[in-house]
Formats: structure tokens, C-alpha cells, sequence
């Protein structure tokens, strides 16, 4: 059982240091292979792009682990960063400034996030059919806000802001991604709200009877949960140069996917942000790795399928859990 | 002429494919999906070109993913391809990445419209309206009486194409003064026959569908086919199915619009090697559809799928 | 102490989807038809026996995301065996390769302890590329007029045989479930895997039973799929899983296991067919249409919460 | 030889839980397992049931040796087994626990027969005189209740070995007694019986024989009529373990708690309690009388359909547990692995959890002011672990209870209510508990103790209040009580009406 091994705890040190670095075995291997096999994989700049490219499935996955880490799940997702990039493509069409657009989904999302922990909290129902709804409301104001066109963004201010913009050399969305992880990591093990959330996820029951107020916390994970989406409707429009309806429906999977390949369980009490991260690179480097490998397409499938596997199952035998 | 602005126009000539050749070039081929018939076509066709003018090709498919598509581009762009071909999930979502290729000077050749910014070659694009349009006409031709009932079904898609073919439907059924009753769409077969079950069924007066898409085409087909009513149908898409109705010589499919698929594919190599060739490109290449009926059907085929058996000699 | 006996207040889902289906009646004579209400049945014969084999994976606290790829994948190679000739045998080889997928998926969770999100998400992978590969994008058409009407387009007292399939598989599936011993072990096992290993439960045999168990029926799922439609395609199922658990997850399966029953997923079933039906005869636009189910889908949950009340939890 | 396990050596990670440990059992005895917690004695068992394998050694059943893969293999064998953890299954019925596996079927075995089921569930619980009703959802018994099914699953199996570890910690006298007496029939059958207990009382009243193993070795085995309770102490502690009575002057002190009328139907009825500042208030009642019920009102976690409270002669009416926290109530639940604790979570984290508010500074928390604390009260109550960073699901029973108990006295609260405080723990930290518990009190909090063995009431309270059927049938001063008084009391029918 490496459960222990998962949460935040006290006294552990250089062993328990090692044993978070093991996750990065299954993606090294992964990235040794790409290296070996293509020559375009291993460079700064196809990383950078890597990099900068994964800044939304990172940022949703960020959030996808706390929601995870309680139990419960957020299936909108995807179609919520479809909706909020539709709506802040709009809004900056119709000539609103970009920083007053970007709050304004910032808040859309914070909401929409905190409508789905809402409902699921004090309606007392499955977070999984909550959130399913959400999606298919927001699929489907996306497309009727839209009439199914994609809305170009114009505003070259923000595109270069939230795409191609570097500060102190490194591109701005990596300095997003950094400081959503920075945020996230540290709430989730330093701050008192963000350890109680191991216990909820755990056992709510128990947690309640700790005094832990269970429910506020799932609808503040929600929320952050809103807010990071809302972050990465952002860079997915300025990386789009657009708001599109279709514009992310693998998102949804592959965030969970990121979690889960990241040793959490989808039941709750269990997840770490930092082989989310390695989860979600995982993810980001396989789609890139196999189109500069020109991997046969209908093959990608299965060699993604095994990959996958190989990695989970090299990172649970390298952390000792069960063969 | 100023410039090239038909898929024939774009033929290589035998020098020019001996200079294509020599320079050993790759091009980078992107479809939104791989499960259709048309992608599947598209490929092909380009990938038996490719092998006859000696080009490298690297195919990818976005799963209708705008963000993978911008990712699979970009990760073209980094491994330095010498031309991209794609048929857009959101032409309107590509523009930045095509930017970067225009910086890169990699030429990018589209289907399914211009992209919000940075530099096409050019635009192929079927001829969605006008194929749509004739197919309809021809259905409403066929049904003949005034005010006919007619029920669109269709996919829920941002394409642009898609949205010409509905108004072709329109401009054609109006033209003939029918009316629309009902307008469904969907992307599963399963689904697709579920609907056209349901609105033959809620609808005793139907005279006839427009399916404006495959999966709709043969959903239609089958609904039709059980509701054992004489309501007349009209395609957009003619795949292997639809032949086989037509062959069938027992159908009430009146006409499909064909796409020339294999011709795009091999289109698209062309025009990219046209603009490694510093040739011009006219900004919109349309690519006519075919008109496929019971009677012309054989022909068709093998326009459409050159060197490829027809089903039913199966 | 009163025992648990099913009371009123156990039907709040019941009287939601009776509501919403009176609701429907009022707004559209096409939709009281009994002819569709017939219709529906086998409408959901294939998300009814999907999520019928679901509610046994969710209530052994386990997940399958690979039901629809799975279910693609038989159909095609099912497709393939008949378009061969070989007939009748195309039956078994449907749910071997089915059942094949779901023996890898029990073993990955059984012997190297892979989580069951894992391991169903690789074979979801592995059954994509395999449909894929084998179809090449393309549709197989097959001509086996037996087999359709056996699967799905066959007359039966009154219904179509995909109907029957629904019901077959249901009550076989409930009986199983509520009825043998094999059932208590899965509600055992579901309510709390490590006592259930500790009373001396087969808890690894039972798991594996379970995803090949589901894998052999969307061998069935997929037979019903072409047998419908006539042909078949990679992508004929992709979507199924989500679908499928919602209809569990609605009919009050909890994900994490231990609770579920097979009559009220079945409600689940209905609710989801009886929207998809009656939108589509209204003529609501696909867009509107997901708004409204996604609101809809979330306040039947709601009320039936709520008319089952606070359960003690602390 | 009916069954035995020679040299047994078992190692977790970390861990040497078992150093060529023996146990040896013969048909028709009762033979009393002992040991401090975490010696080693439900890992020995589990191996003999077939949930472990061990390392290293052998065991044979009637002279036979034997292997058992999985538990299923042993029961096939005639080893039945009460775990520790409970396994009663929350989603599923009183019978459908008791009958798990070898439920009656018609048809061949193709169809359930669920009246039969019923009835036969029914008439196992019936004859092992317990007061159950077969139909009802197990997840909602009350933790006693849960072990009654657990018992009685394992009795209704024939069992040629019957191994019970700690059945009675969470039983009332009157279940104990019932318990005893089924043993006695098994007994009669010539069943072996392994029977793991931390009451002393227990192992002298009912066995044959006694092993003590300490630290995963065997130390001793030897007939229980040649041991005395302070050899026996010694034997697994290493040192001897003072036993006092307690008495203070109630009337000297300022009132902590008070209740008038307080009701919560249908378990609590009207109760009238008084508790004070640095006083142990021990309460006594048979299982099902409604303690638990009692305590989670003062601890605002129900709410009351009736009656009054005070908190330090202020109006107290927490609308939530959160609530009474903030005005200093605790509660410590008899539940440890529902309620009490996250298993999956480390020591440490589990003791933080109710302090974190107070040990973050400007809202975040170090990490070593978490381990640093965990390990303050670790000391301070002895749990045995290598650090503050193992996971509370690999410690043994005892020492998960005592880091329940470190989170709650970790928190410091003006008035901690526990229940069944030393539920599983070994007589050595049983006297540290108490040693704290009195500490507690001693430093002006107001202790109300529930707890279903009564020398233990009698041990560290000032007074014993004993409930009966939702009432407070009598309060007795701790230094007068006797177990059969206070038993009295508990079967007091006045308060039945
Ligand atoms: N699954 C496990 N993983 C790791 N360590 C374990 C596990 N189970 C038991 N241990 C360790 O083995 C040792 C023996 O534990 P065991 O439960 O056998 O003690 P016990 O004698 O039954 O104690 P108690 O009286 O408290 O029940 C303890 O140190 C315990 O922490
Ligand atoms: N979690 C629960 N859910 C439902 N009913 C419960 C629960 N806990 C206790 N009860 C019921 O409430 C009544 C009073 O039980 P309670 O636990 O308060 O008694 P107790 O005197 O503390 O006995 P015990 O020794 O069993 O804890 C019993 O009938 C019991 O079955
Ligand atoms: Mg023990
Ligand atoms: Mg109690």
C-alpha cells in the first residue's frame, strides 16, 4: 500500500523524496523512447511548444485532481472551456477591452463551477450527473450562442499576451501553468482548508465528525475548479485565435486520464498534484511524440493504449505497491 | 489565366514531378477524423500520389478536436515539413498556428475554409451548395407535387460545408415549393436512424428526407426501408452504401452528391508542390461533385473511387 | 429498527419520468402514437443492454470505459465474418471477440492490479485502433437478411427482436443481480472489497467474470448495432460507456460500488429514451435539445433524491 | 493436536509483526490469546484463516500440515474466524451478512430463496438469543450489534476452529454474557476456540489455556489455572500495572455540562445529567440503551427533538458538531473505522486533523509542525509506530484507538465525551488511557466516559451514571459501585415505559 505515501504527512524526507521522483519513470521511459526514435522529439524548442501547448489539459488537471481527491468528478469540463472561450470571443467582439473580458469568464467560470459543487452538495446527488448535465448544457449554449461558428478574436494584444508573450524569457502560459501548480500544490498541503480535503475524500463521514465542514469544501473545490477552467479557456482561445464550439471535447478524458495515470483513485482520499503532472505530460507527450514519429494512424491507438499501460504499471511496480 | 484555380489546373507535368521528386520533399497531412469515408478517401488518394511523385507523407488525425488539430499542426510545423494539407476541424481555429507556419515558410493548403489569419496557399473545397442543391432539386423533381412535406436530417457540425449544404437543401425545396417540416441531426448512425425512425413515424405526410451527410444518407436509407413508406430520399455524400442501394435497383434514394475525395487528395499534393513551384494559386479551388443516380451509378464509382472494386462485385 | 422495504418514497424517479412522459403526451399526439411507443423499446435496446451490463460493473465498484469501442469493435469484425459467407459462426466469433476484450480488461485489474479506469481506457484504445484498422475508415456492408432480423429488425409479438434482446438480457442480467448467489457476492464485494476478500469471496474470480461477462454482451450490443442499421463502422458505438453509466448512475447506482438495481437503471434507460424521442418529434434543434436534457436529466435526479430523503450518513 | 502454527514469521514493510511465533490448539478448549497491541496476535490469526501467508513456517491442522491460499480454503478446512475489523457488509441485509456464500437456493441453485433466507437468518439469531431482526440493512446497527452478526455468522458455520479476536469490545455485559454461552455449547462440541481479548476478567472466567506473545515472540503457553492476573500482566507488559479507585467531591465542583429532558426519539428519552468540570462521569448501559445516541446530541452531531442544555451555565444548542467544537465539546466515537478515523491517511494527519486551524500560522501549515506535534501526542499516548508518517490502517487495533484518542485530546476540550475510549486496547496502555483520562479531569476538563466493561467504569470514574432504555435509570458514586448494581440498573424496567 504506498496510500501513505500519497498524502501530505510529517516525517518523511529524503526516502519519501525518491518515492515522488518514481512517477517520473514511466514518463522518462516514454521520453527516452520519442528521443531515440525521432529526431525532432528532444529539443528546447519542440518542449517549449510542448510546454505551452498542455497549458490548458494542465491547468484542467490541476483542478481535476482536487475534485478527484474528494470522490467525486467534473465531466464538464471540456465543454465548459469550449462555452467560456466562445463567450469571451464574443464579448471581445463586441468591443469590450480584453482584460475586462478575461475577468468576466474568470467570474463566468468561478460560477459555473460553483453551480455544478452546488448542486451536487446541497442537492445531495452524484457529482458525476450534475457535472454530465453541465456538459451538455454547455455543449449545447456553446454552439446555440454561436450558431455553430467559430468566433475569431481579433484582439492581438491578448493573443500575444496569452500565447507568444515571454517574461523573463520562459513563455507566459508556462507562467501560468507554473503558478496554477504553485497555488494548487501549496493549498492542497500547506493550507488547512486544502488537508482537510484528503480526509473528505477519505472518509466524508468521519471528516464531518473532525469538524471538518465537508460540504463547503466540496463546493470550494468546485469553484477553484471553475476558476482554473476558466484559466484555461483563456489560453486555449488565445492559442485558437478563436472561440469555437468544438474546440476541446477530448479535454474532459484526458484530464481525468492524467489524474488517474497519476496513481490517484476516482474514489476518493488519494491523489497527488505531482504525478498529475506527470500524468498530464504523460498525455501531452504521447499526441506529440507519435505525430513526429508519424505513427500509423489507426495504430496510434493501440500504441497509446499500451503505452499507457507500460507507464502505470512501471510507476506502480517502481513505487512498490502491489505487482 | 493568373492563377490556378481547378484541381486540374493544379496537374503536375511530368517535369514538374521529376523536379518534386528530386527534392525529396515530406508534407504533413492533417484530417479532422479518420473514421469517414471521405478522410479515408482523401488519404488514400493522396497516398497513392505520393508514392507516384516520390513525396514523404505524415498523417495525423484531430478526433474533431480543434486543440489536438492545432497541436498535431504545430507539432509539423516543428518537425519542419515542406507543406501542409488540412481538412480544418474549426478553419476559424487554426489561423494562429498557420501564422506560424507562414513564419516558418511552410505553405498550407485547407479544406474547409479560410482560416481567421495567417496565409493560405489556398482553399479546396467541394461544391457544397451547388451538389446539394442539384440533388434536391432532383428529389423534388421526383416527388412533383406542390407544398411536399420534407425533413432534413443532418450533423450538428461548425463546418462551413455543412452549413452550404443546408442551404442548398433550402434554396431547393424552396425553389420547388415544398416545405421543411423538421430539421434533426446527430453524429451517430444509431442514433441518425432513431431520428429519421421517429420523424417518418410523427410525420404521416412526409414525401421526402435530405440526409446531408453519410452516416445520414444511410440511416435515412434504412429508416425508409422499414417504415415500408414511399418517401423519397436525397443524399449529400455517395459511399459504398449508397451504391449498393442504387445497385439494389430497388431504392428510394433519387440522387447522392459525390465528393471527389481521392481527386482532393491527390489535389492537395499537387497544389502544395504548385507552391513549392512558386506557381499561384487562385485563393478558392472548388472540386465538383458528382451527381450519382440509378442510372449513372457504375460510371460514378469509379470516378469517385478510382481503382477501387466496386462493392457489389463482391 | 424497521427492516428496508421499498416504500413511496422509492419512486420518486418513477413519477419523474411518468411526468415527463405525460408531459410529452400532452405536447404531441405523434408521441402518445402507441406505434412509438413501441418504438422506443427497441430505441433503447442498445443503451439498455450497455448500461443493464454497467450497472453490474459499477455495482462491483469498478468502471468500464471501453464498452463502446468494444462494442465497435465486434460489430465490425462480426460484419467482416459475414460479408465473408461463413453465416451463422459470425454469432460466436461477435461475442468471442467481445468477451475477449473483457477477459484483458479483468485481467489487467486482477493480476497486475492496474485500477479498473486504467485498464478499461487502454482497451478502449486497443478495441478503437482494431475496429480501425480492420475497417480502414471504410463501412462494411454485409447481406445476411437472417441475421438482421434476428438482432434487431425481426417482427416478435408485437415489438422488433431488438426489443427482446433488451428484455432478454435485462431479466437475465436482474435475475443474476438480485437472484443468485452470484449477485449477493457482487453487492458484497462492491460494499466493501476488502471484508468481502476477508469473508473468503472469490473477489479476483468475480471481477473477472464481471468485465468478460459485459465484454460478451457488447459482442451482443454490437450485432444488435449492424443488425440495425446493416452495415458497419469503427466508430459505431464510441460514446456508449458514458451514456450507459449515466443511465446507471440515474437509475441511483453509486460509483464506488455496492449499490444499484437493475429495474431502476432500466427507469434510467427509459428516461434517457423518452427525451431522445420525444425532443426529436417536437423538432427541438440538437443544440436546445442537449440544454434541455442536461437540465432535465439533473432535476429527475434531484426530485428523486429528494423524495427518498436524507439517508442517515454520520 | 487440533491446529497448529510452529515458527511463524511475518514482516510488513517496515514491520517484523511476527519473530517464530507458535500457537498451538487443542479440540474442545478455549484458549485465550494475550498480548499488548501490536504483538502480533491478529496477524498470527489472520495467517491461521488464511487472509496472510506467512513468511516463514508451518501449520498443520489435526496433525496434518496444511497451506491455505485464501480465506475461502481455510473456512473449507473448518476455520471460521470473527476479525478483528469487522466485516459486516453495510449495503446488505442482517441476513444476507449471516448467510454470505451459503445462501438457500431453490431450482438447483438457480434461484435465491429469500424467504428461506430470511427465515433461516431468523432462526440463527433467535437461537443465539440475539435481539436482531434478520431484514434490516446492516449499515445501520450500531457497532455492538454489528459484532452480535459477525459472532453469529461464524457460529452457524460448524466451525471445528473458531477463532474470535476481541468479540466482546464493543459488547454490553448482556451480550458477553450471551457469547459466553455459546461458547460453552461450542465447547461442548468439541470446537477449539482461540479466543484474543484485552479483559482480564474474560480470560480467567473462560479459558483453559493462555498464550502470551510479546513484540511478535512467543513468550508463554500455560494452563490458565496455574497463571494469576498479575503473572499474566507481567508476562505481556514486562512490568506490573497498578489498578485504583477514584472519588471526588462532585459538590466542589463548578457544573461543566447539563441536561434537562433531553430527548431524541426513539433512543433517547428524556435524560437529566449533570456533568462537572474535572470530573470522570462513566456511563453504563446495555447495548442499544441509547449511549451513543446520548452523547452524539451533547456533541451536536443529532439534534434534539426535546429537552434542554447547558454549557457552563451558558445556553448550549449546537445546530452542528463544528458548533460544539468551537465551545470546547469533544467526541470521541466507539466507531474507529467508520467514524473515529481515516484509515488511509497517516498518524500524523489524523491527529492534526481537528488542530489545523491552530497550527497553521497566517494560514498555512508546515508540515513539521504537524509531524512535531503527531509525534508529541504519539508519545504522550504511546502508539506504536515507526513515525508519524505510516498509514492509521496498518497499525494494529489498540494503537489505532489510542491515535483516536490523540486527535481528540489533542484539541484540548473543556468537555470530551468518550465512547468506549479503550475499545481493543491492551491492559498496559488501558492503564495509561485511564492514567489520562484522570489527567484530563485532574487538569479541569469534564470527562464523560461510556464504556461497556464495567471494572473499567468502576476504575476511572467518579461516578457512574447508567442509562436504560433512553433514561438515566440511577448515578452511582464510583467508589460504591459494584458490577451487579450497576447491571441492576442497566436491565431497569421503570425506565422502560
Ligand atoms: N497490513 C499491514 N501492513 C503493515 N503492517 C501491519 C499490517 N498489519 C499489521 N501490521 C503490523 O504488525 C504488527 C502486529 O499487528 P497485529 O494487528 O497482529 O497486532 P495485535 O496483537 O492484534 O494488536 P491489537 O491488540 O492492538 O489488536 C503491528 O506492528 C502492526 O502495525
Ligand atoms: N449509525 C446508526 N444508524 C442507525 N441506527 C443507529 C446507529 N447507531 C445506533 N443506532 C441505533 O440507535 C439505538 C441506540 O443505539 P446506541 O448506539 O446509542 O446505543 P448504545 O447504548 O451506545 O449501545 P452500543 O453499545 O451498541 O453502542 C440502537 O437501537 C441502535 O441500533
Ligand atoms: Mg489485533
Ligand atoms: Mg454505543
Amino acid at each position: 500500500m504506498s496510500v501513505a505515501a500519497e498524502t501530505p504527512s510529517g516525517g518523511r524526507r529524503f526516502a519519501a523524496l525518491a518515492r515522488d521522483a518514481l512517477p517520473y519513470a514511466g514518463l522518462a521511459a516514454v521520453i527516452l523512447l520519442f528521443s531515440l526514435s525521432s529526431e525532432f522529439f528532444f529539443n528546447t524548442r519542440n518542449f517549449e511548444r510542448l510546454v505551452t501547448d498542455s497549458a490548458t489539459l494542465m491547468l484542467v488537471a490541476f483542478g481535476m485532481t482536487l475534485v478527484i481527491l474528494l470522490g467525486e468528478i467534473d465531466l464538464s469540463v471540456g465543454a465548459v472551456v469550449a462555452l467560456l472561450a466562445v463567450i469571451l470571443a464574443q464579448v471581445m467582439d463586441a468591443g469590450v477591452s480584453w482584460p475586462v473580458a478575461v475577468l468576466a469568464v474568470l467570474i463566468i467560470g468561478f460560477g459555473i463551477g460553483l453551480l455544478n459543487g452546488a448542486i451536487t452538495v446541497l442537492g445531495d446527488i452524484p457529482s458525476f450527473i450534475v457535472t454530465l448535465g453541465m456538459m451538455a448544457v454547455a455543449t449545447g449554449l456553446s454552439y446555440v450562442f454561436t450558431g455553430s461558428i467559430s468566433v475569431a478574436i481579433m484582439n492581438e494584444p491578448f493573443l500575444i499576451l496569452f500565447y507568444d508573450a515571454r517574461f523573463l524569457g520562459l513563455p507566459v502560459p508556462l507562467w501560468i501553468t507554473g503558478a496554477a501548480f504553485t497555488a494548487t500544490l501549496l493549498f492542497m498541503i500547506r493550507s488547512v482548508p486544502g488537508r482537510e480535503l484528503f480526509a473528505v475524500g477519505a472518509n466524508p463521514a468521519a471528516a464531518r465528525l473532525s469538524g471538518v465542514p465537508v460540504k463547503r469544501r466540496k463546493i470550494t473545490v468546485f469553484a477553484i475548479m471553475g476558476a482554473l477552467v476558466a484559466m484555461a479557456a483563456v489560453l486555449s482561445a488565445a492559442r485558437l485565435g478563436s472561440g469555437a464550439p468544438a474546440s476541446a471535447p477530448a479535454l474532459t478524458l484526458d484530464a481525468i486520464a492524467a489524474v488517474i495515470i497519476g496513481g490517484a483513485s476516482l474514489f476518493g482520499g488519494r491523489a497527488s498534484l505531482v504525478r498529475t503532472l506527470m500524468g498530464a505530460a504523460l498525455i501531452a507527450v504521447l499526441n506529440n511524440g507519435m505525430v513526429l514519429l508519424n505513427v500509423n494512424i489507426d495504430a496510434q491507438y493501440i500504441v497509446k493504449g499500451v503505452i499507457i499501460l507500460l507507464a502505470v504499471v512501471l510507476e506502480r511496480l517502481a513505487s512498490g505497491a502491489r505487482p | 489565366q493568373e492563377c490556378l484555380g481547378t484541381a486540374e489546373a493544379l496537374t503536375l507535368t511530368p517535369e514538374q514531378v521529376a523536379d518534386v521528386s528530386a527534392r525529396g520533399l515530406t508534407f504533413g497531412f492533417l484530417t479532422n477524423n479518420q473514421s469517414d469515408d471521405f478522410s479515408r478517401t482523401l488519404v488514400a488518394g493522396a497516398e497513392a500520389y505520393s508514392a507516384e511523385i516520390g513525396v514523404d507523407l505524415v498523417i495525423n488525425n484531430a478526433d474533431f478536436d480543434a486543440n489536438t488539430q492545432l497541436s498535431q499542426f504545430d507539432a509539423l510545423v516543428q518537425r519542419g515539413v515542406d507543406g501542409i494539407f488540412l481538412t480544418a476541424v474549426d478553419a476559424g481555429s487554426i489561423g494562429q498556428a498557420v501564422r506560424r507556419a507562414n513564419s516558418a515558410d511552410i505553405p498550407v493548403f485547407i479544406v474547409g475554409g479560410a482560416p481567421a489569419r495567417g496565409e493560405v496557399i489556398s482553399v479546396m473545397n467541394a461544391a457544397s451548395y451547388q451538389g446539394s442543391y442539384d440533388a434536391t432539386a432532383a428529389m423534388m423533381e421526383a416527388i412533383g407535387t406542390p407544398n411536399a412535406q420534407i425533413a432534413i436530417l443532418g450533423i450538428p457540425f461548425a463546418l462551413q460545408t455543412i452549413r452550404d449544404r443546408e442551404k442548398g437543401v433550402l434554396d431547393a425545396v424552396g425553389a420547388a415549393g415544398g416545405q421543411i417540416i423538421s430539421l434533426q441531426s446527430d453524429f451517430s448512425q444509431d442514433r441518425l436512424l432513431e431520428l429519421a425512425t421517429n420523424v417518418i413515424q410523427a410525420n404521416p405526410d412526409l414525401a421526402g428526407v435530405v440526409a446531408t451527410w453519410s452516416l445520414a444518407v444511410n440511416a435515412a436509407t434504412e429508416a425508409v426501408a422499414q417504415s415500408g413508406r414511399d418517401i423519397l430520399i436525397a443524399g449529400y455524400d455517395s459511399e459504398a452504401p449508397g451504391y449498393m442501394e442504387l445497385h439494389s435497383g430497388d431504392t428510394n434514394i433519387v440522387a447522392l452528391s459525390g465528393q471527389q475525395a481521392a481527386l482532393q487528395g491527390r489535389a492537395a499534393l499537387e497544389g502544395l508542390s504548385q507552391a513549392i513551384l512558386e506557381a499561384e494559386l487562385c485563393e478558392e479551388i472548388i472540386t465538383s461533385n458528382l451527381l450519382v443516380t440509378a442510372e449513372n451509378y457504375a460510371e460514378m464509382w469509379d470516378i469517385q473511387y478510382p481503382g477501387v472494386k466496386p462493392p457489389w462485385e463482391n | 429498527m424497521k427492516p428496508t422495504r421499498a416504500n413511496l418514497a422509492d419512486y420518486g424517479l418513477v413519477v419523474a419520468v411518468i411526468l415527463i412522459v405525460g408531459g410529452l403526451m400532452v405536447l404531441s399526439p405523434a408521441f402518445r402514437d402507441p406505434a412509438n411507443l413501441l418504438g422506443i423499446g427497441r430505441q433503447v435496446a442498445i443503451l439498455g443492454i450497455a448500461a443493464a451490463a454497467m450497472t453490474f460493473v459499477i455495482l462491483a465498484g469498478e468502471i468500464d470505459l471501453s464498452v463502446g469501442a468494444v462494442a465497435s469493435a465486434s460489430a465490425v469484425v462480426t460484419a467482416i465474418v459475414l460479408a465473408q459467407g461463413w453465416g451463422i459462426l459470425a454469432i460466436p466469433i461477435g461475442l468471442l471477440v467481445g468477451g475477449l476484450f473483457g477477459l484483458l480488461n479483468g485481467l489487467l485489474i486482477v493480476t497486475i492490479a492496474v485500477p479498473s479506469f486504467i485498464a478499461t481506457l487502454v482497451s478502449f484504445f486497443i478495441a478503437q485502433g482494431v475496429a480501425l484498422t480492420l475497417t480502414g475508415g471504410q463501412t462494411i456492408l454485409f447481406d445476411a437478411d437472417w441475421f438482421r432480423a434476428l438482432f434487431a429488425t425481426g417482427s416478435f409479438l408485437g415489438n422488433r427482436s431488438a426489443f427482446w434482446w433488451l428484455v432478454a438480457v435485462a431479466l437475465i442480467l436482474w435475475w443474476l443481480m438480485a437472484r443468485t448467489r452470484f449477485g449477493a457476492q457482487i453487492y458484497a464485494l462492491g460494499g466493501d472489497a476488502e471484508s468481502a476478500s476477508m469473508l473468503g469471496l472469490p473477489v479476483g474470480r468475480l471481477r473477472l467474470i464481471i468485465f468478460t461477462m459485459t465484454g460478451a454482451l457488447m459482442g451482443l450490443v454490437g450485432m444488435i448495432l449492424i443488425a440495425r442499421i446493416g452495415n458497419a463502422r469503427a466508430d459505431g458505438a464510441i460514446g456508449l460507456e458514458f451514456d450507459a453509466i449515466a443511465a446507471a448512475v440515474i437509475g441511483g447506482a453509486r460509483l464506488g460500488g455496492g449499490y444499484g438495481t437493475m429495474p431502476r437503471t432500466m427507469l434510467g434507460v427509459l428516461l434517457i429514451g423518452v427525451l431522445n424521442n420525444g425532443l426529436a418529434i417536437l423538432n427541438v434543434d440538437f443544440n436546445t435539445q442537449q440544454v434541455i436534457k442536461g437540465g432535465l436529466v439533473v432535476a429527475v435526479v434531484l426530485i428523486d433524491r429528494w423524495a427518498r430523503g436524507k439517508e442517515r450518513t454520520a | 493436536m487440533l491446529l497448529a502454527l510452529s515458527d511463524i514469521t511475518k514482516r510488513f514493510p517496515g514491520v517484523l509483526a511476527l519473530d517464530g511465533a507458535r500457537f498451538d490448539l487443542r479440540a474442545g478448549e478455549v484458549h485465550a490469546f494475550m498480548g499488548e497491541n501490536g504483538a502480533g496476535k491478529s496477524t498470527l490469526m489472520k495467517i491461521a484463516s488464511g487472509l496472510f501467508a506467512p513468511d516463514h513456517g508451518a501449520i498443520s491442522l489435526d496433525g496434518e500440515p496444511v497451506s491455505f491460499a485464501n480465506p475461502a480454503e481455510a473456512k473449507l478446512a473448518g476455520i471460521h474466524t470473527v476479525f478483528q475489523e469487522l466485516t459486516v457488509l453495510p449495503n446488505r441485509s442482517v441476513a444476507e451478512n449471516l448467510l454470505i456464500g451459503r445462501e438457500p437456493v431453490r431450482a438447483g441453485g438457480l434461484w435465491l430463496d429469500r424467504k428461506a433466507m430470511i427465515a433461516e437468518a431468523q432462526s440463527i439469531l433467535d437461537r443465539l438469543g440475539i435481539d436482531l431482526d434478520a431484514r434490516v440493512q446492516a449499515g445501520g446497527l450500531s457497532t455492538g450489534q454489528r459484532q452480535m452478526v459477525e459472532i453469529a455468522r461464524a457460529c452457524a458455520q460448524s466451525p471445528k476452529v473458531l477463532i474470535l479476536d476481541e468479540p466482546t469490545s464493543s459488547l454490553g455485559r448482556a451480550e458477553e454474557e450471551l457469547l459466553f454461552s455459546l461458547i460453552a455449547q461450542l465447547k461442548a462440541e468439541e470446537v477449539g476456540i482461540v479466543y484474543i481479548t484485552h479483559r482480564m476478567s474474560e480470560v480467567f472466567a473462560l479459558s483453559d489455556r493462555i498464550t502470551v506473545l510479546r513484540d511478535g515472540r512467543f513468550i508463554l503457553t500455560g494452563e490458565t489455572k496455574n497463571l494469576d492476573r498479575p503473572a499474566l500482566i507481567r508476562a505481556m507488559v514486562g512490568r506490573d500495572v497498578a489498578e485504583d479507585r477514584h472519588g471526588l467531591d462532585i459538590d466542589a465542583l463548578p457544573v461543566a455540562m447539563e441536561t434537562q429532558g433531553l430527548a431524541r426519539d426513539p433512543a433517547v428519552r428524556g435524560v437529566d445529567l449533570t456533568l462537572h468540570a474535572g470530573e470522570v462521569l462513566g456511563v453504563a448501559g446495555l447495548m442499544g440503551s441509547g449511549r451513543t445516541e446520548l452523547a452524539r446530541l451533547l456533541a451536536g452531531i443529532d439534534q434534539p427533538t426535546g429537552g434542554t442544555m447547558t454549557l457552563f451555565g451558558e445556553d448550549y444548542r449546537p445546530h452542528d458538531i463544528r458548533a460544539a467544537l468551537g465551545r470546547g465539546v469533544a467526541y470521541v466515537s466507539e466507531d474507529r473505522k467508520g467514524l473515529g478515523l481515516i484509515l488511509p491517511l497517516t498518524i500524523g494527519d489524523n491527529i492534526a486533523l481537528p488542530s489545523l486551524d491552530r497550527l497553521a500560522e497566517r494560514g498555512l501549515i508546515a508540515p513539521r509542525r504537524i509531524r512535531d506535534f503527531a509525534r508529541d501526542w504519539m508519545q504522550r499516548l504511546g502508539v506504536k509506530a515507526k513515525d508519524s508518517a505510516v498509514a492509521v490502517e496498518t497499525l494494529s487495533g489498540g494503537n489505532q484507538q489510542k491515535v483516536s484518542l490523540a486527535k481528540w485530546l489533542a484539541i484540548q476540550p473543556r468537555v470530551i465525551l468518550l465512547d468506549e475510549p479503550t475499545r481493543g486496547v491492551d491492559v498496559g496502555a488501558k492503564a495509561e488511557i485511564y492514567k489520562l483520562i484522570r489527567q484530563i479531569a485532574a487538569d479541569g476538563a469534564a470527562v464523560l466516559a461510556i464504556s461497556s466493561e464495567l471494572p473499567e467504569l468502576i476504575q476511572i470514574s467518579d461516578r457512574i451514571a447508567v442509562v436504560a432504555h433512553g433514561r438515566i435509570s440511577g448515578v452511582v458514586p464510583a467508589a460504591e459501585a459494584t458490577e451487579e448494581g450497576l447491571l441492576d440498573l442497566a436491565f431497569d424496567e421503570g425506565t422502560a415505559a
